[in-house]
């Protein structure tokens, strides 16, 4: 009979299975996970493994100085690295279109006029029709008076573009009902003497007549040449409240390419160039052609040369390999935007422009892993483990499997994925035993990132919020669940939260401070697991699938921190679905959920 | 410069408008006091703050509190008062509130601790953000800001407007309802 | 070697003149705690804590330096030496105004004395109690 | 505007004087009148109570005009713990005029004044002290100070709580001289690395700096347990008993706490100042100084070693009343004569003007306390996250020039710059290795030489505040301790500073720095009031500098050398 402990060492846990080896078998007792010190596969490791070890050996009840053996994992880094470039913008040119969303313009209906600086509204001819141009500054009542004094004139006043948050206020206190759009933080922009258009809908409505192409035509008396010009402008006005459109002689909006670079990928035999503005499902394809790939780049001096080279060289740091030795193994594109404010708008408009986040990763050669062993036993021998032997026990993905397998109700031919922070990792056991493994790039890092991009918040933030359900504190005393559920409360919740779209973490609930509604965030956040677990979860599939047919695999075991996600595990399942896939989260040993499956496997493979 | 009247109009009743919010003033608020310790005047906060109100399209009502000049306290009987639940309460020195009927007195919506960096604009974006609250939006907390100079310039001066405050205090006296009259 | 009699009117620093007084929670003499030793795993975090028995030197040397509250006070923290983190900030946060009952006050007091053998601490919480009671300080009963 | 409905009357014409006047700097200072009735005066006042003492069986039955029945529960804890009942008959006999001379007498033993001092209530030492003028205040806080040897502590904060940053500012701060080190967070969640970052900067060079991480107490307390701080301060008490409840406390719960901080082996003191209770409005119509004084009694009474005092972060009101900033160095004063440990205050943005900063400094670094502040920022006032010291980065030459003008001892001292790169490097180099053992977020050697030449966060490369905080809570949950550091420092070949942190370690076991006025001298032993007693007894004796302290003392950045007039001291 000995006492032993599996260990894994991951790129952020490490993980312990205490176990009493005897000549019946193998009885497990307790376990433990720590986060992994200094980089996987160095002797750095040392301090996570003592703690892992004591951990498992504390909830065997057990001391150090009965430890035996210690099996530790043949450690082989994997590191990602992560990118994000944007390859469009959009651009409006001698300010021919204020098309933002104040939270409250004034007024309501369609106004066409020539637009006027309110300094000159006294001398506005009776019947001219007007658009008022007010800067930041003049107090409502004193705007609200001029127009009085103008309307009382005869002037025709048809509308109002104010640089305050004043609309409301001002159609309170005149005597017509014009739209007034407001909140344009630079009003002093707008050209005078010019044909102008605005237009409010009612709250709940969107605009109607500036939105749509023929609408600009009637406006402002277009033939056909001009009005496939001042298409983008309709457009670029969709979907929102209030707006407003100057005609310019030569003023324009345009959707404008950013010459993002081309990305080679070199496989084996070949390398194909792709242009990183085609998007991600091109280059998908393109990395298709060349799998398995021995390494990327981008071209020198464009945005994708240097975002690869910024991914290159902090992989070389952190892992302490030269630089020039660094290959990236895999590369996942993923299409996002980015709200990102528009060059030349007058009031802070912002457009979602088109973007490609890339994941890349690289497999670095074994750790130095006698070393680590050597200094495990030194550390354990010195901390009360006189006996203590320590083994570096078979490769990973065997153990990974082997411990998978001990999920009550599975069997070969059996894939592991093991769902990480950098990388999604799958090793297939085939009928026979034998292993196959692949790694591919992207993971739960990479949809944080695609999280705070698509809503400007904080990485932090987008942390919370990839990893727990969200909800709306709608008063002290009650939560409506993103499921349009209601959860009541006995005591009031917390002021921060009142009135917020907040997430609902374990242990407190966290406000997230955007205007984004619930619905919204949610979209985002599903997305984002989607273009990432999912997609990474059939392309590991179908480089390991026997025959490349994923119908070939049985089960699927799903492995990792990720895997303890709300909706990952569900999100992959539907998908596998159709290839009648029995795929879950793993509960190895039928106690331990997704986790100490290479711990076990350890153990189990030298009993 | 305005000069603002506070009209009394009787006992302050709880109302019953989903799209109110309620304005408590201090009992020295434009009647033993003028203006803020910054010399805003006070015209001109209750001004910017109904402004802020409706420009969301919130309906807002002024009460004066006669008993306490304890800014949680004020506010939150504001609060309770209301027909939404959201009140705002404000000190003759400047210093704010926003508080909500179901909090516990002492806690707090959104606070202005900070009298001498209470300016016209800040009245403004605390009335726009007691009516979004009202409304059951998301307002974005107005920024706080900080000045580790006021602490010499303004603490005493500040202690001194509270105490002044507190010696106006009617024991006992419920809060009225009040019309803000602004006259040039 | 007859043990000298600690005289704690000359013997302060003790950890410059007599270590040979000082122990560990856990038994192990303060010279113990080396370099070497910490290096090797021997000198664990529980024997980086004060011993009851070292308080009491040191309330010896408060009370023979004219500090008598301060001696009181490294006798109170003696007793409190076995009380958890935990509960030490429970105590505490009883000890509030507006927070505890008079029972729960006494309570508190006698677990320290029967548990612990917190004389002492008992006593200042009984104080607490009573004080408590006569300026209204203790819980809402009814709320 | 073209056209004002009523221009305003011609502003009367004034002088070009006064104009230059008005725009000095101490006119954006704010003074206000005294109003004694509601507690808005320093000192002097006819609403505070006149000293009286009634002991009936060994109790205290009427103190300074109250019957015990009367009694708020400041007085009962005073009348019960702080005062000495066997000497207060005879104390209080003797008058505070008498006190107060004795106070000035040099041929009046420090030791003498104790035996008294124990005995008065808070009404006889407030009519003693408001008998003695401002230097006669500063003669008494030279005789009573507990340390022979004054000192003095630092605030090591970045504006992003960079970790890098506070342990540089740490080490830079341990090599000019301060001897504790004290820290705060505006993202609370990285206090673990922050409080790592300041235990390692103070341990590096000489060493043995005292470090604290001002939190809420709980968190507090598991810091020091593990041994990643050494002290506590921000235990806060206050004068009148509504305030006290106010601030959810009372005497008894913050006497539990001081014994709570004890049996872990924490030094530790209390926090006061005068104008806190007016301040909150509830100042019950007693002056500033007699409030302060039930603060500073109750402190006594709680077996605690020290309190911070000299107003502290409401600096603001004693310092806009006439006379407000001598009540503030009597608080001092009184503190010290009741043999406690005295962190006297120049610790909070006090002045716009420059003279009346350093006028605010006098008493304090003349007389000699045993922290002359109790917070001198030790980064530009923009990284203090305090809201702004006295005294900061800035002032440091001043400050030495200063000490060598008068030959005082405000416990800093000139460092060449070589010296001081060198120190921060070191500790830049040292946190890196400790991160890099204990798997904490890398720091780049990139970021450490930027650091080194660094003035305020502003010059530094941001952190990824994400990872951070990740490795934050991953030192809590591991329980990453103070020995841990001491292994990583080791293990990683900074021995030196692996020593010294283990030294500061071992007196936890010890106990020796939970005597008064504690802290660790060059060789780092224990230096206390216990072991280094002042002695001061008039002119030629007490604490001066001298010898080779006086000679470092003499050392600025630019002193024309005598030998070779064209040369500067090196």
């Amino acid at each position: 009979m000995s006492l032993v402990v599996g260990v894994d060492i991951g790129n952020s846990t490490t993980e312990a299975c205490a176990a009493l080896i005897t000549a019946e078998g193998v009885e497990f007792l307790g376990s433990g996970l720590v986060p992994t010190t200094g980089i996987k596969g160095t002797t750095a490791n040392v301090d996570g493994v003592e703690a892992a070890v004591r951990a498992a050996l504390r909830t065997s009840r057990l001391a150090l100085p009965a430890l035996q053996r210690v099996f530790v994992n043949e450690a082989t880094p994997v590191i990602s690295g992560l990118a994000m470039e944007t390859i469009t913008e959009t651009l409006i040119t001698e300010s021919t279109m204020i098309g933002h969303d104040p939270r409250t313009p004034g007024g309501a209906g369609l106004g066409v006029g020539v637009t006027v600086a309110f300094g000159e509204l006294d001398e506005c001819s009776p019947g001219e029709k007007v658009i008022v141009v007010v800067p930041v500054g003049i107090d409502f009542a004193v705007v609200s008076k001029a127009l009085n004094a103008a309307l009382e004139r005869g002037v025709d006043l048809r509308g109002a573009v104010l640089g305050n948050d004043d609309a409301v206020l001002v159609a309170n206190r005149i005597s017509c009902s014009i739209p007034i759009v407001d909140e344009v933080r630079l009003v002093s922009s707008v050209p005078l003497g010019m044909t102008a258009a605005v237009e409010v809908a009612a709250p709940g409505r969107t605009i109607r007549t500036l939105s749509n192409a023929y609408g600009l035509a009637t406006v402002f008396e277009l033939n056909a040449d001009q009005t496939r010009a001042v298409s983008p402008v309709a457009r670029a006005l969709t979907g929102i409240r209030s707006a407003v459109v100057v005609r310019t002689p030569s003023g324009e909006v345009s959707d404008r390419h950013i010459p993002a670079g081309t990305l080679e990928l070199g496989g084996e035999t070949s390398t194909v160039r792709i242009d990183v503005g085609e998007g991600a499902e091109a280059i998908m394809a393109a990395l298709a052609r060349v799998t398995p790939m021995k390494d990327a780049s981008g071209e020198a001096g464009t945005n994708v040369g240097g975002m690869l080279a910024s991914v290159k060289e902090n992989m070389a740091d952190v892992s302490g390999v030269d630089l020039a030795e660094v290959r990236i193994g895999d590369l996942l594109a993923v299409d996002t935007f980015v709200p990102q404010e528009v060059r030349g708008g007058l009031a802070g408009e912002v457009a979602l422009e088109n973007a490609v986040a890339l994941a890349a990763m690289v497999r670095t050669s074994h750790g130095p892993m006698q070393q680590v062993a050597l200094a495990i036993s030194q550390r354990l021998r010195r901390e009360g483990a006189a006996e203590v032997e320590v083994v570096i026990g078979g490769v990973e993905a065997e153990m990974a499997t082997r411990g998978a397998l001990t999920t009550p109700g599975t069997d070969r031919p059996l894939v592991v994925l093991d769902l990480g922070g950098g990388s999604t990792d799958a090793a297939l056991a085939d009928r026979s035993g034998a292993i196959s493994t692949v790694h591919v790039a992207g993971a739960g890092d990479l949809v944080t990132r695609l999280i705070a991009s698509e809503l400007g918040v904080e990485r932090d933030v987008a942390e919370e919020i990839k990893q727990s359900p969200l909800a709306k504190a709608e008063s002290f005393f009650h939560l409506r669940l993103e499921d349009g559920t209601v959860q009541f409360f006995e005591e009031p919740l917390p002021p921060e939260v009142f009135a917020r779209v907040v997430v609902l973490s374990t242990d407190a609930l966290v406000p997230i401070p955007v205007r984004h509604s619930v619905d919204r965030i949610r979209q985002v956040r599903r997305t984002a697991k989607q273009r990432v677990f999912v997609v990474n979860a059939l392309r590991a599939l179908k480089q390991i699938a026997p025959y490349r047919d994923l119908r070939q695999i049985g089960f699927v075991v799903l492995l990792g921190g990720s895997a303890l996600d709300f909706e990952i595990p569900e999100l992959i399942a539907d998908a596998l679905a159709p290839y009648g896939i029995v795929c879950g989260t793993g509960n190895v040993r039928g106690s331990e959920g997704p986790r100490n499956a290479v711990a076990s496997g350890l153990v189990l493979s030298r009993s | 410069m305005n000069v603002l009247e506070l009209r009394e109009i009787g006992r302050a009743e709880k109302g019953a408008r989903p799209d109110e919010v309620v304005l408590a003033l201090s009992p020295g608020f434009a009647t033993f006091f003028t203006k803020t310790i910054v010399d805003v005047p006070h015209s001109e906060v209750v001004r910017q703050i109904l402004a802020g109100i409706e420009e969301q399209g919130v309906q807002a009502r002024v009460i004066q509190v006669k008993a306490r000049a304890d800014l949680a306290a004020m506010a939150h009987t504001a609060a309770r008062l209301s027909g939404s639940g959201i009140g705002i309460g404000v000190l003759a020195r400047g210093t704010s509130m926003i508080h909500q009927k179901d909090l516990p007195r002492l806690s707090s919506l959104e606070l202005f601790p900070q009298s001498p960096l209470m300016t016209p604009e800040v009245f403004r974006a605390i009335g726009r953000n007691a009516a979004q609250y009202a409304k059951g939006e998301s307002p974005q907390p107005v920024p706080t800001l900080n000045d580790q100079m006021a602490r010499p310039r303004w603490q005493a001066k500040a202690a001194l407007l509270h105490l002044k405050e507190c010696e106006l205090l009617v024991k006992g006296a419920p809060p009225v309802e009040v019309e803000p009259v602004l006259t040039a | 070697m007859p043990e000298t009699a600690f005289d704690p009117a000359q013997d302060y620093p003790v950890s410059v003149k007599r270590p040979d007084l000082l122990k560990t929670p856990t038994g192990k003499p303060i010279s113990d705690l080396t370099m070497q030793n910490v290096v090797s795993g021997r000198v664990q975090p529980e024997d980086l804590r004060i011993a009851p028995d070292t308080l009491r030197i040191q309330a010896e040397v408060a009370d023979a330096s004219g500090r008598p509250q301060l001696g009181q006070n490294f006798r109170r923290a003696a007793e409190l030496i076995a009380v958890t983190d935990a509960r030490v900030l429970e105590i505490y946060n009883a000890l509030r105004p507006h927070t505890s009952t008079k029972e729960e006050l006494l309570a508190i007091a006698a677990e320290l004395e029967d548990s612990y053998g917190g004389r002492d601490t008992a006593a200042l919480v009984r104080e607490a109690a009573e004080v408590y009671e006569r300026r209204g300080l203790l819980a809402d009963t009814e709320a | 505007m073209s056209s004002l409905p009523n221009p305003e009357p011609p502003a009367p014409r004034h002088s070009l004087r006064t104009e230059v006047l008005e725009n000095r700097p101490v006119n954006r200072d704010g003074f206000v009148q005294e109003w004694p009735e509601v507690g808005m005066v320093a000192m002097e006042s006819d609403f505070d109570p006149r000293p009286s003492l009634r002991i009936e069986n060994g109790r205290i039955v009427e103190m300074d005009g109250l019957e015990r029945a009367d009694f708020d529960f400041l007085d009962q804890f005073i009348a019960d713990h702080a005062i000495d009942v066997d000497a207060a008959e005879q104390a209080m006999a003797l008058g505070p005029q008498q006190v107060a001379r004795m106070l000035v007498d040099p041929n009046v033993s420090r030791t003498e004044v104790l035996r008294t001092a124990r005995g008065l209530t808070p009404a006889a030492l407030l009519e003693t002290v408001k008998r003695m003028n401002i230097v006669e205040i500063m003669m008494g806080m030279q005789k009573m100070r507990a340390r022979r040897t004054p000192a003095n502590q630092a605030h090591c904060t970045s504006a992003r709580d960079n970790p890098l940053q506070v342990a540089m500012e740490a080490a830079e701060a341990s090599l000019r001289g301060f001897s504790e080190l004290e820290t705060t967070l505006g993202v609370v969640r990285y206090a673990p690395l922050v409080a790592i970052a300041l235990q390692v900067g103070g341990q590096v060079g000489r060493g043995g700096r005292l470090t604290q991480c001002a939190l809420e107490e709980a968190t507090e307390l598991d810091l020091g347990m593990r041994g990643i701080t050494a002290y506590a301060e921000t235990i806060s008490v206050y004068g009148t008993e509504s305030v006290f409840v106010d601030g959810d406390d009372t005497p008894w719960s913050k006497a539990f706490l001081a014994a709570a901080y004890a049996s872990r082996g924490i030094k530790m003191r209390f926090t006061s100042g005068t104008g806190s209770e007016v301040q909150m409005g509830n100042a019950e119509g007693r002056s500033m100084l007699y409030l302060e004084i039930r603060c500073i009694l109750v402190t006594k009474g709680a077996g605690v070693q020290g309190l911070q005092n000299g107003s502290i972060s409401c600096i603001g009101v004693p310092g806009a009343v006439p006379g407000g900033i001598r009540a503030v160095a009597a608080e001092n004063m009184i503190a010290s004569m009741l043999d406690l440990e005295c962190a006297s205050g120049n610790d909070q943005s006090f002045s716009h003007s420059a003279m009346r900063r350093t006028s605010r400094l006098m008493p304090q670094i003349m007389a000699g306390t045993d922290f002359v502040c109790s917070g001198y920022s030790s980064t530009p006032n923009y990284d203090n996250m305090f809201a702004g010291s006295n005294v900061d980065a800035e002032d440091y030459d001043d400050w030495n020039a200063i000490q060598r003008d008068y030959q005082i001892d405000g416990g800093l001292q000139h460092v060449s710059e070589p010296e001081i790169l060198a120190a921060r490097s070191r500790a830049g180099q040292a946190l890196q290795a400790v991160f890099a053992h204990l798997g904490l977020p890398a720091i780049t050697d990139q970021e450490i030489e930027t650091a080194v030449y660094a003035h305020g966060s502003n010059d530094l490369l941001p952190r990824d505040v994400l990872e951070d905080l990740k490795g934050a809570a991953a030192v809590m949950e591991r329980g990453v301790t103070g020995l841990d550091l001491v292994k990583a420092l080791h293990e990683s070949g900074f021995t030196d500073i692996a020593d010294n942190l283990l030294t500061v370690l071992r007196q936890r076991v010890s106990g020796d720095l939970l005597q008064t006025s504690a802290i660790l001298d060059a060789n780092l032993e224990p230096l206390s009031a216990v072991n280094d007693a002042n002695d001061y007894a008039g002119p030629g004796t007490g604490y001066r500098p001298g010898g080779e302290r006086w000679e470092q003392m003499k050392r600025l950045r630019h002193v024309t050398s005598a030998e070779n007039p064209e040369l500067e001291v090196q």
